[in-house]
């Protein structure tokens, strides 16, 4: 499946990257999987996404959790706490 | 209802513009641009958002404060870009016809906008920016309400 | 800090009035002569105040908010004499660094106005005035702060 | 002694006075005595201030109870619970 992944604010700088089509030879995963592929990455993303950062993780604009699961063509987005107001 | 936007706000039109003849108490909340952080002082900020999202999010945040309280009417805008010092960074407006419902109204949608809404604050000291971390008080803040 | 006037205001006048490098919250209530009363449809409104006593009376409850919670700036505004609906009453802003200290003062110094400052409000029901009476719920909602 | 009587709203209507200079024999009084002073005047005087109605009295300015006491020279407002915002 391919899916859309988008990243924001410390990550978005962190990573250098805003968006990017990600595909997975799964059909379905959860968001902790996804994750630990990001993570698997190495370097900054692996520092990002090793559970060790506070990241809140969003599919098709609604909050998920660790267990959600992603289908194809979902828009998954990962960022920090929000600091607006 | 909810707009985001980078142009500034002027809160009498905002709030002449919620006056109906059944109102009788208008809350608002207006968020300025702070030169006090923890670590130097504030020239201007930069505000981020996740476009498809924020506006969800705000509309949610509002439906649940119609859901707990009888409210008239509703405003809230969101400036997003870059901010000087003093400028208006987000207003809340709460009309309703008495002025217990408008004040908690207004609390809530802050508790919530401040917590869940996807805004991300960027503040300059000194030239450099630096991304402002989420605050334990807000946290604690918004748990009441549920 | 405290007005007592028959002219109307801009709210945002003396909101951006309030305005410091430090201010990152203010909160305002402002009430409105709303149409709606018990025994029927509320053309106009009238407000008598105690001249001698209702400036003391506002500032003593400015000053008992003050002490309560670290505010930045506060301002009063109370109209009086003929008001017609949708006219704005009273506002009372409150700023201060934090958002929740400024929405808790504006609530408390609203409370304290409804039941301790000496205005009193007739009603004009077709073309007859009637004095309102004072609400329970004011009694209730002044009473949380002790 | 002798003291200025203050009415407003409702009470200032109702007897269609707004201030009165008052004279008593004694050199000082309490509240109390002066509401039944005021209401032993009969009619609608009686029906404001024999205790069936709420008032609520202030001496110069500040808000007074039932006990509190009254002066040469002092200002007594009488008027009904407050009503503005």
């Amino acid at each position: 499946m391919t899916i859309k992944l988008c990243f924001f604010a410390r990550f978005r700088e962190k990573l250098a990257i805003n968006e990017e089509s990600y595909t997975l030879e799964s059909t379905t995963c959860t968001v902790e999987q996804l994750l630990m592929q990001l993570a698997a990455r190495g370097e900054v993303w692996s520092s990002l996404f090793d559970g060790s950062q506070n990241v809140l993780v969003a599919i098709n604009q609604n909050m998920a959790t660790l267990t959600s699961s992603v289908s194809d063509g979902d828009e998954v987005a990962f960022f920090p706490p929000v600091t607006g107001g | 209802m909810i707009s985001i936007q980078h142009q500034d706000f002027s809160i009498q039109d905002e709030i002449s513009a919620l006056q109906a003849p059944n109102t009788g108490a208008i809350v608002s909340f207006v968020g300025l641009v702070r030169e006090t952080a923890s670590h130097g002082k504030v020239t201007a900020i930069e505000l981020e958002y996740y476009p498809a999202m924020t506006q969800k999010s705000l509309l949610d945040i509002v439906a649940q404060a119609e859901q707990r309280w009888p409210l008239l009417g509703v405003r809230v805008i969101h400036r997003i870009g870059y901010l000087t010092i003093s400028e208006q960074i987000v207003l809340v407006a709460v009309a309703s016809q008495h002025r217990s419902a408008a004040f908690e109204a207004a609390a809530f949608i802050m508790d919530f906008l401040k917590t869940k809404a996807p805004f991300w604050k960027k503040e300059y000291i000194n030239g450099e920016g630096h991304w402002v971390d989420a605050k334990e008080g807000d946290m604690v803040a918004v748990s009441r309400w549920s």
